[in-house]
């Protein structure tokens, strides 16, 4: 089942064009139709494909998540099967599927990346999101997205490349993300996706027989937990830059979207809240839809122009 | 909205939840043609919490199905707090299953571990496949009520024949002579059992257990080595693996 | 009622002796006797007095907190009696009623910390704990605490005026924690504590009428929601610096003392929590108390070696 | 270790929740030798959130006060959940409290704003100091049952005389003729009360609310600004003020 049609939430944004501004954050949706027993993939704006890398990649070993209070932490290192497969075995099921796709891509390198958006404008992909949480091995493993200057640079050379949506995902985990909003900006980018999860460790105790045993984790921390987190973050790209914003970060129902259109996200991505109810995509989008039909709005355009100007003038 | 039909998400019913041992619970729950095989598992909803909690299958009846669980954190204070007619919110059925042949079976269970084993016993049972049962747990204390086992054995030797049910594996092989071991409990019991019955060459089917979030093998949160390279993910290519694929560290 | 002499929870940080390792953090504990209505305030480690400025502050106007999911947010604004107040009023309760005390300091210039620090030393108070979560009105309000070159100036200048303890409070809101925390250490801290709030905006919203009502704050959150940062962060400044390290963030219970104790706290300070369980610090000195003795510990000491060696071999 | 005695950490147990009206709640709670005086409040302790949250007392008896209570969010949906026995953490007494003199005395409450009233009410009939309630609704639903009131209003006239309770204040003034008013209700209607009072120059009490946190004075987060220029804590140096010394905007 499609959502109704009249129910227009369809939402543009630069040239990428989305039927709901709700769209599946990468690393939680898998790499096309893994939620089809959930839910109608079609009625999500996009899905955002895990991170896909130059060659395929096992991953980390040993505890890869572990849950938090009202969220959870994630060290899964990259795991996927590398672009080559991605764009052999995924690719022609998500266009076979009709599915509306973002490819999201990390390196090690800023070659890697670089190779990356080649091989993805060779091969037509419509958009791309640059995951720039990734350690630079060049600069002794310090993220992509935390120094302006690399970023910039990164940004701007994939643009001379890429002819797509180009879309620059920010790490939350830096001092001023505004710095590097209007960096990525001023590269090329179309479109800003944040945040990405916020750096964390996870410990679990266990005392027995006299002996500590300790489970850790270092990872990046996503859910609930980080919400207010994110909204800061959004607001303060808002502030300084002006192509479209994806908002994320704690999203779980449709109140917590509200607040991002409030804040100038201009679409959001779900990411852990799918764990938990994996048809979120959809209810929110169903929710929106009559919200909209309900109060009399005529699409999710008119409606954001509103809930911008209820929360510029409170 | 048109309606959706979701094929793996259900709100069941609790039909009513029983105390099995100490923190052992049964929980029954209804779930209009809910179909779940032995070995696979459902993810519950755990109030407010992040991750769903995945939980075997014991046993499945017409329109419902029980879950045997210990009460550990969070997620099955919750489960355990429920009461007769709460709605539950779950996910499934998920993972392969055991892989039931017509071969004479040894099953062997340590703890909570005998839920999916049990499931599996009935299954066999139907199918008139011979099976032995064995099943460990640390004192008398920790014997879910109401079961049929053929073998019990408790660490402390207050029940049944004393020590870990790994002590008594070689023994059984021999008396019982089984072509196929089905075996669930911790991690260091399976790979104890593993290595015995890789050098005994009997074929084994074990279910492995790994923190998850999706439970649909996308997250790779609840992947494990295997010994051929690559990597498996409890979730989707389990939980029920084959002996002799596991890379044990 | 004090705590048994025998459980021996006293701890040194450099100059710092505690009777406990648990601190009652700042801006949650007040500046004295406040909390007498629920526990004996001597059983605690020491308070960390509310931020002090060299004026009396009116604070923010309107909302100043918010809860989110597991955490909340303040925006209290530094609203205080100022130091003079401070100094002829509540140093002499602290003093008479035994209290162990550390005084937090926050200002808009380097020049208010070094007069507030000056100031602190001639009225001999023991110890000082810089907040540097302040914006410094003179760099366009960027915090102190997320400039390493700054933050190494400001802890130079106040160790040359400040012979009691001293104490560099981090933010969590900067690119490298680590790096800043070596700028401390390096500029002649005696201690570092961290963390402070994690910048964070929550938004209340509320649809009636075809008008949307947003409530927001922005602010600091704080609260078990931040554990896992927090943790993290203290595990980045443990690698990189030699001095004592007082961790808090999100701390609610034994086992999350112990979870910070393992990273590499020396000791801990409980903001939060305070107001969700009043007797907290209590509550969780007793817990630690009653751990070494069942446990055949001698003293909080010796059980710390035990849970790092644990944490280290596991 | 040594006992322990918290002046203001109680352990209650519930005696009894009631439905009052729609989403409103009447809880009885039992709390040996707990005593407070009217317009001073308590802070609940709601399963894991974060803040407690602030309730007036409605109405004490031996070892047992009530509170009414409107569901709004979390914390209220906790509350409203408890059962018979069930525990309860609660922090209290807090804030200063109404001055009770020997003035007659008209009581203004809107809506949840009638339980520190109502309490207030009660010790003023013990001694025996003339008064007179009145209390405005949105509609008949919204009204609590089981109460004494003198004079009822609602919105939508469903009950009792209709409009807002504002509305017939100066009538009752007139009538009545007070040489004190005690008011609670939502900021909007209150400010209404204050600004009416002053021009008459009758002495006037409200009851505050703001966001709490630590409800002792100490984190700040509950501060209205006075006339004076001062700030002030509702939960400490309030949450009863003068009519006349908050600066309204
Ligand atoms: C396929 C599968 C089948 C299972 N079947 C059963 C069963 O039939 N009966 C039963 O009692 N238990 C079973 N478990 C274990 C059960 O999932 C955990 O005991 C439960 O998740 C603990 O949740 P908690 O919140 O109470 O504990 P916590 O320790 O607080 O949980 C914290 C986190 O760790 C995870 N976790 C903790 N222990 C385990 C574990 N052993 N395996 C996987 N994740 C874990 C939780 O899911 C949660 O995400 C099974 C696990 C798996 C993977
Ligand atoms: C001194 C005082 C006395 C009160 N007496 C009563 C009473 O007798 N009966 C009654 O029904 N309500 C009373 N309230 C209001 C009551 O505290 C709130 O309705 C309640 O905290 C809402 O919690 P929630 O989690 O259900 O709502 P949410 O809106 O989810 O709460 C979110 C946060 O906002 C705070 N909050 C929300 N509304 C208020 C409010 N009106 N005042 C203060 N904080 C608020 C909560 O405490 C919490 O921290 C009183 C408030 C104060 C300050
Ligand atoms: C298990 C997991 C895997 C993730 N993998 C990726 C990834 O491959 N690429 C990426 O850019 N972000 C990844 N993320 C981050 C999410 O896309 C998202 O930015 C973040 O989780 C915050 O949103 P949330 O709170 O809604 O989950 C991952 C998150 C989780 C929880
Ligand atoms: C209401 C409130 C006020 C605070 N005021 C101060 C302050 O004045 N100075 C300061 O250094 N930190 C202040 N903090 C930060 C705490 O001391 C602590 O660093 C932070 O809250 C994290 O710890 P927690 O999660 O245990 O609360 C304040 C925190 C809260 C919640
Ligand atoms: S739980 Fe996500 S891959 Fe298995
Ligand atoms: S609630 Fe903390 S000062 Fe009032």
């Amino acid at each position: 089942m499609e959502l109704d049609a009249k129910s227009n939430l369809k939402t543009k944004l630069n040239r990428l064009e989305l039927n709901t501004p709700i769209i599946a954050a990468s690393g939680t949706f898998g790499y096309a139709n893994e939620f089809d027993d959930f839910i109608n993939i079609k009625n999500t704006g996009a899905i955002v494909t895990k991170a896909i890398t130059l060659q395929p990649r096992r991953g980390n070993i040993g505890k890869r998540i572990m849950e938090t209070t009202s969220g959870m932490i994630n060290s899964i290192g990259l795991e996927n099967m590398g672009i080559q497969e991605f764009l052999s075995k995924i690719v022609p099921i998500l266009h076979n599927e009709k599915i509306n796709f973002i490819v999201n891509i990390a390196g090690s390198t800023t070659e890697e990346y670089l190779q990356l958006a080649q091989i993805c404008e060779e091969n037509n992909i419509p958009a791309i999101e640059l995951n720039l949480s990734c350690p630079n091995v060049k600069t002794g493993c310090i993220e992509f997205g935390t120094k302006k200057s690399s970023l910039y640079e990164l940004v701007r050379e994939t643009r001379k490349i890429f002819s797509g949506v180009l879309i620059t995902k920010l790490t939350p985990n830096v001092t001023s993300i505004g710095e590097i909003a209007q960096a990525a900006q001023n590269a090329g980018a179309d479109i800003i996706s944040a945040i990405n999860t916020v750096r964390a460790m996870g410990i679990k105790l266990n005392f027995s027989e006299g002996k500590f045993n300790f489970t850790k984790i270092n990872g990046g921390l996503s859910g609930k937990a980080i919400k207010p987190i994110a909204l800061k973050a959004i607001s303060q790209i808002k502030e300084v830059t002006e192509i479209p914003i994806i908002g994320m970060g704690g999203i779980s129902n449709f109140n917590d979207f509200i607040e991002f259109i409030a804040i100038g996200a201009d679409a959001v991505q779900i990411g852990t809240a799918n764990f938990t109810i994996p048809t979120i995509c959809e209810d929110i989008a169903d929710e929106l839809s009559k919200f909209i039909k309900t109060n009399g709005f005529k699409s999710f355009e008119e409606l954001k122009a509103k809930i911008r100007e209820d929360f510029n003038n409170g | 909205m048109s309606v959706k039909i979701f094929r793996k998400i259900h709100t069941g019913k609790v039909v009513e939840l029983t105390q099995a041992a100490d923190n052992l619970f049964y929980i029954k729950i209804y779930a209009k043609n809910f179909e779940i095989v032995p070995g696979q598992f459902v993810s519950i909803l755990c109030g407010d919490l992040t991750l769903r909690r995945p939980f075997s299958v014991m046993d499945i009846d017409k329109n419902t199905f029980t879950i045997l669980f210990k009460t550990k954190g969070e997620g099955t204070r919750y489960i355990s707090n429920l009461k007769s007619d709460d709605k539950i919110n779950f996910t499934g059925p998920f993972g392969n299953g055991f892989n039931i042949e017509n071969k004479k079976s040894l099953l062997i269970a340590a703890g909570v571990g005998i839920a999916p084993i049990y499931f599996l016993r009935k299954e066999l049972q139907i199918r008139f496949i011979e099976n032995k049962l064995i099943a460990g747990f640390l004192n008398k204390f920790c014997i879910p009520k109401n079961l049929d086992i053929d073998l019990i054995t408790t660490d402390d030797g207050s029940f049944g024949k004393k020590g870990s049910v790994i002590d008594c594996i070689s023994e059984e092989i021999i008396k019982f002579n089984p072509q196929k071991i089905y075996a669930c409990g911790p991690l260091i019991v399976l790979k104890n059992i593993c290595e015995k019955t890789l050098n005994l060459k009997i074929e084994t089917e074990i279910a492995m257990e790994k923190e998850m979030a999706c439970s649909i093998g996308v997250c790779r949160g609840c992947v494990i080595e295997l010994k051929n390279g690559k990597n498996a993910t409890v979730c989707k290519d389990g939980p029920i693996f084959k002996g002799d694929e596991i890379k044990w560290n």
